[in-house]
């Protein structure tokens, strides 16, 4: 077990739309620790600032007002110039994105996008053969997909690919919004799985946004829940599921659909 | 009293749904205590599902088998007959911001609704307030409600031609977790107050026993199984219902002992496998295929009195 | 495959309808055709004979039948008032037409495209420095001011009247500066001196393939001004269009994925949102290729362009139906292929679309 | 069971707590009118020029300095004045004043516009809902027949029409709109095509609607947006198309006012008098730049999913 490191810290994050008066808070998170190998859960329901959270840990919160600190390493997303910010996504922060088969561009064959990403930071020729073989190996693809397009691939196929991507370049940081709700049910387990593996397998720190929890239950080692841009409750997963202080945490938790056995 | 015998749809050259026999009795007074009185139609994207319900409400033609209607043909139904019919049956969509017309106010949709009874009927401002809203949403344009008030009046507009059976395609999946939970508590509410049947079609296997004391699981547009509710989901038959089942997120921490572990290689490589075209279509992704599975494709056949099955090698019943 | 044999067949149908259309709208052209054709000062007798000539006195469905049956086999009628074949008359003049018309179109992609991704690229705020500092608030108002420019300009360029830019142009810089000749497709002096052999009837190809440097010379002076007039449009619609059509792109899912793999927003743009963009671009080319040929009438009009405008409306003044005719099922033709060629495109660029 | 409303009692079920929406902005059309205008000021100032030209154009009888010029007035003394005083845009060939005769030219040219407008969404909007809505056979021999229109371009078919047609406002109309209505009647169909697999369409026919009802209240409004910022955007398009015509000597015949044509009979004179060109041709560049900002404007305003390509 190595020592556990912060692969992410964040401290009093405050995302606004707006200027002056008429700034409207999206999102608040007073404190955020990520640690190599372990995953943190943001959970919440549509509104509650959770995918803006995510998305000003990239450092791509176009358009909006960013306030605080929010260190990978030694580098403060929240102030590092453009060109700093294009080096670390990728490279030390990377992004699982919720619809899987959109988000990968439509005209471009997977093994093209694959080399244009690890081309972007610096892995050319027969390192980036390698890499993406081992990528592609570690979740389980076929390198054949390489020669496919999007729409040719399967919904969990592109969410595997999509990680393969991160696996590739190596991040520290891994950021999955939503990751597997766009997924058939029996699709979504694997892919929390595999998730799951390749942060123990890699130490990789992930953070996990979800509107379900017992989606992130099994997976989670602390848990954040949002509602309307504030944290309602924070802490343990074991704590937050076994004895939740907000009374909205409970309500979460009730909402959870059980057969009822 | 809605029945489907035998029904295939296509698109195209593209078969969508292959043969499936469905039953749907009227509700005769309130269904018996602790029966809910509901079917549910239950798979994954690609199931046939949604087509199956499209050809229920008549918005599809089946390209063979029929759908009838008080035995007859919904297609070949003559004027009154056809009243009859679309004021008995009627859908819920999955997403109230599509199944309302954005330019109509809640109000009009309803009165549009209303309008079609052959008697004079409830108000609009009984029937939101039926469905638990505030009659001065009436009102309000669709894109000025929030999603659960929105799948509400798409309820309410149901209601209005006062229908036996509600088709619910995915009734609640399009909503937050919290209000989930509450549009399924207006349903339950509302199958004994408003006298209502549903036929439930949903991926998720945990909404189900809520609701309704059939399941039919599909799985590439064939029925795989089918039986009590209760039975089904506890002691599934089908290695896909199985899967279906095992697949339900479950609260739990990462300490407990059965999670954390990686994913077995062949089951990760499964859950997106291809459907097979030859012999049994879910054999690519079933953990225990056989030779025969290859070659034979497997029917619906009887397992116990009530339930159905369609694998070479079902579980045994528990 | 389908599909191919699909589009082919829709495209049959199109101008098969085009030429019934043409057909219809050619017999409703005022004046007696045999009286044009021979003239005011012919006996009946005359007049008899060119009607034979002409096929005039049969039934319509004959006559359609005719029509057809000739255009097939490139017998297209006599041109009532140059007396030669239209289909003859058409392929000089058609090529004339192409090059204005060609110098266009790579002038609306080399240029519009350009244009247009700068405008995209300011917009999304490319080169931000961030914080919003003074510098900061300076930087946005310039890029601002710089897509708006973008955005005026290209307004401009598809609001003008082709013909007035025409008529301005040649005034300032023919006529008042001379830096430019005032019309012609080049110095009919040399005709005598250095005379041009017809190949392509694309004159400046044929001066370029046979060597003929005075020639050359003269038709690319002569060709600068019509070319840009003509181009005005095409770039203006593509450099609107390629900056909407970027602008969308880079708001679908994937260009936030290209950008969380630490692309920049200028690479996400060139790299990854140009090519899914490009699938409305070329049907957008296919139309403006076939309007810009259209507007080549009225630049050659004011150009004094020996194309098919110019034949065209020349056979207006004289009320010659066929040649009217052959005009239309030409531009109508060019534009059925020029469709079916960018469908056919679309489908090698995007792997959604199947043949 | 004829009176359902005992079993529709209110069951009280838990208000629907879920995040309650803002309020419907209330205020007076004027004010978000004004809100409107202030997000999008090019498009705001294009809407007031052309509110200009429209008033100009139909108080021309009144406020035109000239008002006889418009039409058969001539004045053998006057010809060829430079811009001043006494005539602000100069006078033509035959001493009419050009300011008169442009804003009689705007009469032409936007009455030419609007109708062309009017007709071409009148006739091909009704057919392309049909055509979308109903699909199968019906939309293929639809929108083959608009193919066939389409494969002209606008303006030569135009030509062609004009050509039959005798030369004058009417026929200059009737072209245009010929080569016009196709475009609508394809949009319309898209749209259409679309709307018809909502949800709405279909809750519509599981309640019985009839097909007519469903195309006029439900298909019908919702494809109206795009319709809208088309026809906005199309007004510039019409304006130069039917300027184009009279410059080729096919619109509108001597002596009525019309700025393409004025532009034909003065560029012989574009040297010596550049007056004589240049007023009515910046009259039509600036009639369309108007229309087309404003289009521009209306498709971001209506279109929100174009939010961005402001």
């Amino acid at each position: 077990m190595t020592p556990p490191r912060s692969s992410l810290t964040v401290t009093d994050l405050k995302v606004r739309a707006g200027e002056g008066e008429d700034a409207r808070l999206l999102a608040s998170l007073p404190h955020l620790d990520v640690a190599a190998g372990t995953c943190v859960a943001i959970v919440g329901e549509s509104g509650s600032g959770k995918s803006t959270t995510l998305h000003a840990m990239l450092g791509l919160t176009d358009g909006l007002a960013v306030s605080g600190r929010i260190m990978v390493g030694d580098t403060d997303v929240v102030t590092a110039p453009e060109k700093a910010l294009t080096t670390l996504r990728g490279s030390r922060v990377a992004l699982v994105s919720q619809s899987p088969q959109s988000s990968l561009n439509p005209t471009m064959r997977l093994g093209t996008l694959m080399r244009r990403v690890l081309a972007r930071h610096g892995i050319r020729g027969a390192v980036a053969r390698q890499r993406a073989d081992d990528a592609l190996r570690d979740v389980m693809l076929d390198p054949e997909l390489l020669r496919r397009y999007p729409h040719q691939i399967s919904g969990g196929q592109a969410q595997r690919f999509a990680i393969a991507l991160a696996v590739a370049l190596r991040a520290d940081v891994v950021l999955a919004d939503e990751p597997t709700s766009a997924l058939d049910v029996t699709v979504q387990a694997a892919v929390l799985q595999l998730l799951d593996r390749l942060r123990a397998e890699h130490g990789i720190a992930l953070v996990l946004v979800s509107h379900d929890l017992a989606v992130v239950s099994r997976i989670a080692d602390h848990i954040v829940v949002m509602r309307h841009g504030h944290v309602v409750e924070s802490g343990p997963a074991a704590d937050v599921l076994g004895a939740p202080a907000a009374d909205y945490t409970r309500e979460l938790l009730a909402a959870v659909p059980t057969l009822g056995e | 009293m809605l029945t489907a015998d035998n029904l295939t749809v296509a698109y195209g050259r593209k078969t969508v749904v292959h043969g499936v026999s469905l039953s749907l009795d009227a509700a005769t007074g309130a269904p018996a205590a602790g029966a809910q009185g509901g079917v549910a139609l239950i798979g994954e994207s690609g199931s046939g599902k949604t087509t199956i319900a499209r050809a229920l409400l008549g918005l599809v033609k089946p390209s063979s088998g029929t759908v009838r209607f008080a035995d007859q043909d919904i297609h070949r139904l003559r004027r009154t007959a056809r009243t009859d019919y679309r004021s008995r049956v009627q859908p819920v969509f999955q997403d109230g911001s599509e199944a309302l017309n954005p330019r109509m106010t809640v109000g009009t949709s309803l009165r549009e609704a209303l309008r079609l009874r052959s008697d004079a009927g409830p108000t609009v401002d009984a029937l939101l307030e039926a469905v638990g809203l505030d009659p001065q949403l009436a009102a309000r344009h669709p894109h000025q409600l929030s999603g659960g008030q929105r799948q509400r009046v798409v309820i309410a507009r149901a209601l209005a031609v006062d229908p036996e059976l509600l088709i619910l395609d995915e009734p609640t999946s399009a909503l937050d977790v919290t209000v989930q939970a509450r549009v399924l508590d207006l349903l339950e509410e509302l199958r004994t107050t408003a006298g209502l049947r549903y036929l439930l079609i949903t991926h998720n296997l945990a909404v189900v026993p809520r609701l309704c004391d059939t399941v039919h699981v599909l799985f590439a547009g064939r029925v795989v199984e089918s039986g009590p509710a209760t039975e089904v989901l506890t002691s599934p038959a089908h290695p896909y219902t199985a899967a279906l089942r095992d697949a339900i997120p479950r609260l739990g921490t990462p300490d407990a002992a059965d999670t954390r572990s990686s994913a077995p290689p062949a089951r990760l490589e499964r859950s997106d496998a291809q459907t097979a075209a030859t012999g049994c279509a879910f054999r690519l992704r079933c953990p225990a295929a056989l030779d025969r599975c290859t070659t034979e494709a497997p029917t619906l056949r009887p397992l116990t009195d009530h339930r159905e099955v369609a694998c070479h090698h079902p579980h045994g019943p528990a | 495959m389908r599909f191919l044999t699909q589009r082919l067949a829709q495209s049959a149908l199109v101008i098969a309808g085009v030429v019934a259309l043409t057909f219809v709208i050619t017999r409703l052209v005022p004046g007696d055709p045999a009286v044009t054709y021979a003239g005011p000062r012919a006996t009946p007798a005359q007049l008899t004979a060119v009607r034979r000539q002409l096929g005039l006195g049969a039934s319509l469905p004959d006559q359609l039948w005719r029509y057809v049956t000739g255009l097939l086999r490139g017998d297209w009628g006599t041109s009532l008032h140059t007396r030669r074949g239209v289909l003859t008359d058409i392929s000089t003049a058609l090529p004339a037409s192409l090059e204005l018309v060609g110098c266009a179109m790579v002038l609306a992609v080399v240029v519009g495209v350009p244009l247009g991704l700068l405008g995209a690229h300011l917009r999304l705020g490319g080169g931000r420095s961030r914080g919003l500092g003074r510098w900061g608030r300076w930087g946005r108002w310039g890029r601002a001011a710089g897509d708006g420019s973008v955005r005026a300009t290209s307004m401009l360029a598809v609001s003008v009247p082709v013909f007035l830019l025409a008529l301005a142009v040649q005034n300032l810089f023919a006529a008042q500066l001379g830096w430019f000749p005032v019309a012609g497709e080049y110095t009919s002096k040399l005709n005598q001196t250095s005379p041009l052999e017809h190949l392509t009837h694309l004159t400046v190809v044929d001066a370029l393939l046979t060597g003929n440097w005075p020639v050359l010379d003269s038709a690319l002076a002569h060709l600068v001004l019509p070319a840009l007039v003509m181009a005005a449009y095409p770039v203006g619609v593509v450099a609107q269009m390629s900056r909407a059509a970027l602008l969308e792109e880079s708001a679908a899912p994937h260009a936030r994925l290209e950008r969380a793999y630490g692309f920049s927003r200028l690479q996400v743009l060139t790299r990854f949102s140009l090519r899914p963009a490009s699938g409305p671009l070329l049907a957008l080319l296919a139309l403006v290729f076939a309007f810009s040929l259209v507007n080549a009438f009225l630049v050659e009009e004011v150009f004094d362009w020996p194309g098919l405008g110019r034949y065209a409306s020349a056979a207006i003044t004289s009320s010659d139906a066929p040649a009217i005719a052959g005009v239309t099922v030409v531009v109508a033709l060019t534009y059925v292929v020029t469709n079916l060629l960018v469908d056919l495109t679309q489908a090698v660029i995007d792997p959604r679309v199947r043949l | 069971m004829t009176d359902v409303s005992p079993t529709l009692a209110p069951p009280a079920p838990a208000p629907d707590r879920s995040a309650p929406p803002t309020p419907a902005a209330r205020g007076g059309q004027a004010r978000r009118l004004l809100a409107l205008a202030r997000r999008d000021l090019p498009a705001t100032v294009g809407a007031v020029v052309l509110l200009a030209i429209v008033l100009a154009a139909v108080l021309a009888p009144w406020l035109a300095p000239y008002p006889g010029d418009g039409s058969h007035a001539t004045h053998p003394l006057d010809t060829l004045a430079g811009p001043g005083g006494r005539h602000w845009f100069g006078t033509d060939a035959v001493g009419r004043d050009l300011l008169t005769r442009v804003m009689y030219g705007a009469r032409t040219s936007l009455t030419v516009a609007a109708a062309v407008l009017t007709v071409s969404a009148l006739v091909g909007v009704p057919l392309g809902v049909i055509a979308g809505y109903t699909g199968g056979v019906v939309k293929d021999v639809i929108m083959r027949i608009t193919d066939v229109f389409l494969a002209f371009p606008a303006l030569l078919l135009s030509v062609a029409l004009a050509t039959v047609l005798h030369p004058g406002t009417g026929s200059a109309i009737i072209a245009i709109s010929v080569g016009w209505w196709p475009w609508y009647a394809r949009m319309a169909c898209v749209t259409a095509t679309g709307i018809r697999s909502r949800g709405f369409v279909d809750a519509a026919r599981c309640l019985g609607v009839s097909r007519i009802r469903i195309m006029a209240r439900h298909v019908l409004p919702n494809a109206l947006t795009p319709v809208l910022v088309q026809l906005s955007l199309d007004a510039g398009g019409v304006i130069l198309t039917s300027a184009a015509l009279s410059y080729l000597g096919l619109g509108p015949q001597e002596p009525t006012a019309e700025w393409g044509l004025m532009v034909q009979q003065g560029q012989d004179l574009f040297i010596t008098d550049w007056w004589v060109v240049a007023f009515p041709g910046l009259a039509i560049l600036l009639t369309a730049f108007c229309f087309n900002v404003l289009g521009e404007g209306l498709r971001s305003a209506l279109d929100p999913h174009r939010e961005l390509t402001r």
